[in-house]
């Protein structure tokens, strides 16, 4: 809310508290919210009880409070207008012996008696909303523990799981062991080359002589995990590289595809002079 | 709303028959300990609490409205009172003592006059439609009244007219009778008198025109079902108006 | 109801004479309207108040330690009561009442997939050793898991294995089995019905044995014995993975 809504409550209050005569109504005029409050403040401005007055003598009051507030040059909003002519029809209607006024047309008792219900009912609302202001209300007149005690929460974990998971992680943990030992047969069927390495080493010390590398590679095992013969020969080759670049062994072909010679290199003849 | 069906209603009876042996006179007084437990809940804890958690709190065999009642007189008279709002209960300072307070405190933003004049109507006359507010203050509904209303929590839209349109009606909410310190609906000042006046049915006396006139009919309500864009509402009006 | 203790009765002493320089004879007691007013700002002050700072709000003539006096034995015995911490005065719950403020709350919490796939090791393939079901799943098992299903209580030290070393056995407990549903071990699915629910595909099916678990003892199990050290072993590694 604004403060220029506020301040114009203010005045709303105060020219409704104020509202003595007409002439206070007329200042009011612009801060009411409708013709109807000020139809009803023109009532109470008056002491008139709304359920007794003649909505005759409510109307001249009415059209008299509009003719001074256009006298005064204020601009006034056409609702009021409109209700200040809607008041002198049914004034003037209330005038006419009943017998004189057609059928069709509302009787205007009626409407004369459902304006003053209308004023009623505004009025209950507003004594109601004075009301409920002036309830004690929280935060305003009543108030609640200013240091309430606080509760000590403590959480307790509930572990969570169902028999679908269960099963789910475990059908997928043995699917992949399967998949894990399919990889693992199929590293065991390469011959390791620590393993070519470890047999080349001890067999290049005894050997001065230039050998080709097929008759140095292990023989194959037996059975159905062995790798194959060729395994055993690329691990070899690949041992007696590693011992080459190592000044441990020397290597020797011909030309390419020429079988290929290894031979141990003594230590002596590798140790610079 | 829904009245026990036969056998439900059979059951009830012979349990209240099984219980009520020796006739009305089966309230016992609320022990020390219960009473004791109750106080420091409702007191120390600071923060309301319905009747119904609190009997979770004291445990079954305690009589809790027994225990709220003996409480409420205790502290009757008292600078600090028991109190029942929006369903539910709170120790709160005696409105009488507001003055107490009054310096230290800021006192709470007023609700502007066209807006608190908008929520007595809702109050009053529930459940209304905004053509209906409208039709009983004799204006258009200033705009933003009934947003801020929505905004703080004190009013809510409760259901739809059957009628064209299908209008939402409004109604209060739990947190505008805590803050106004209403057990219930029934205890709106004066509520009774009026009802008694007839002036409070929104839907009374419409038949003849007046200007600023209304079209409403006078049908049932629907309550408001899930996926009715009763939420979208108030963003729409809420955003428009900010 | 209960005579002041002796602390107490120090305090007040030592109110008495904060506030009685003058001498012994202008205690009067305390107006009502003093005790409410003075109630009511210990309960709604937004901190605890001195003496001083109460007297001042209370207005002059009011005698500020008759009037705490007089509120801390009408509130002894009750939930609520008027203590003194620290030269300033409020309202708490009953020592022996702490208890009701404090609330303990469950917080469901999905079981870590390790963990998870642990226990359904070990369902199955019960009884089963920790180097077996490392064995089983193929990877070292992570810390924490055995221990939090130990400390959930959903598996059990059965057995050892007649092995060198003796290790102990697992299998799961009863409290697994209604966790989970099942009316014994024997309601695990195997094999077919797990293909048949599509869980297990079907290459991996053709490669695997499920095991149908049960709580029998193995032929190469031996059933834990009194004295054995099993339970320590909780203990220790519960230890080591805080």
């Amino acid at each position: 809310m604004s403060d220029s809504t506020e301040d114009q409550i203010e005045l709303d209050l105060v020219a409704a508290e104020e509202a003595e005569g007409a002439e206070a109504l007329v200042i009011a005029l612009d801060v009411f919210e409708g013709p109807l409050h000020a139809l009803l403040e023109l009532a109470r401005a008056k002491k008139l009880d709304i359920a007794k007055v003649s909505v005759g003598e409510i109307a001249d009051q009415y059209l008299a409070f509009i003719a001074e507030a256009r006298a005064a040059n204020m601009e006034i909003a056409g609702d009021y207008l409109v209700m200040a002519a809607w008041l002198a029809l049914l004034k003037s209607r209330l005038l006419i012996p009943k017998p004189q006024i057609p059928v069709d047309e509302p009787d205007p008792d009626d409407l004369a008696n459902a304006l003053k219900l209308k004023l009623m009912r505004l009025d209950v609302a507003r004594a109601a909303a004075k009301r409920l202001e002036e309830m004690p209300q929280l935060d305003r007149d009543v108030f609640l523990n200013g240091q309430p005690q606080p509760t000590i929460l403590t959480k307790t974990a509930v572990w969570r799981a169902d028999l679908y998971e269960l099963l789910n992680a475990y059908c997928a943990e043995r699917a992949k062991s399967v998949r894990k030992r399919a990889y693992k047969t199929l590293v065991r069927r390469a011959y390791p080359l620590e393993a070519a390495r470890k047999k080349l080493e001890q067999a290049l010390v005894k050997l001065e002589e230039w050998r080709t590398i097929d008759t140095l590679a292990p023989l194959a095992d037996a059975g159905p995990e062995a790798p194959p013969r060729e395994s055993y020969l690329a691990s070899t080759f690949g041992a007696a590289l590693e011992l080459t670049r190592e000044g441990k062994a020397e290597l020797r072909q011909a030309e390419a595809f020429a079988p290929l010679f290894v031979r141990g290199k003594t230590e002596a003849a590798h140790e610079p002079a | 709303m829904n009245l026990p069906d036969p056998p439900l209603a059979d059951a009830m009876r012979r349990i209240e028959d099984a219980f009520s042996e020796g006739g009305e006179a089966r309230r016992v007084p609320p022990s020390p300990d219960a009473l004791r437990a109750a106080e420091a809940l409702l007191f120390a804890g600071g923060e309301p609490i319905s009747a119904k958690a609190l009997g979770e709190k004291l445990g079954p065999g305690v009589d809790v409205a027994a225990v709220l009642m003996q409480l409420k007189s205790d502290y009757a008279g008292r600078g600090v009172q028991l109190v029942e709002a929006g369903g539910a209960w709170r120790f709160q300072s005696a409105p009488d003592l507001q003055r107490l307070f009054a310096e230290n405190r800021e006192a709470p933003k007023k609700l502007p006059k066209a807006a608190l004049e908008t929520l007595a109507v809702i109050a009053y006359h529930q459940p209304v439609t905004r053509a209906e507010i409208e039709e009983i203050r004799g204006v258009s509904l200033s705009r933003g009244s009934m947003e801020l209303l929505l905004e703080i929590g004190w009013i809510r839209p409760r259901g739809r007219r059957r009628t064209p349109g299908r209008p939402l009606t409004f109604g209060t909410t739990d947190a505008f009778l805590s803050q106004f310190g209403l057990a219930s609906l029934d205890a709106l000042p004066g509520k009774d008198d009026l009802k008694a006046l007839g002036l409070l049915d929104p839907r009374a006396a419409q038949a003849l025109e007046v200007p600023r006139p209304s079209d409403e009919a006078a049908p049932d309500e629907e309550p408001l079902t899930e996926g009715d864009d009763a939420a979208s509402f108030f963003v729409d009006h809420l955003g428009e108006d900010e």
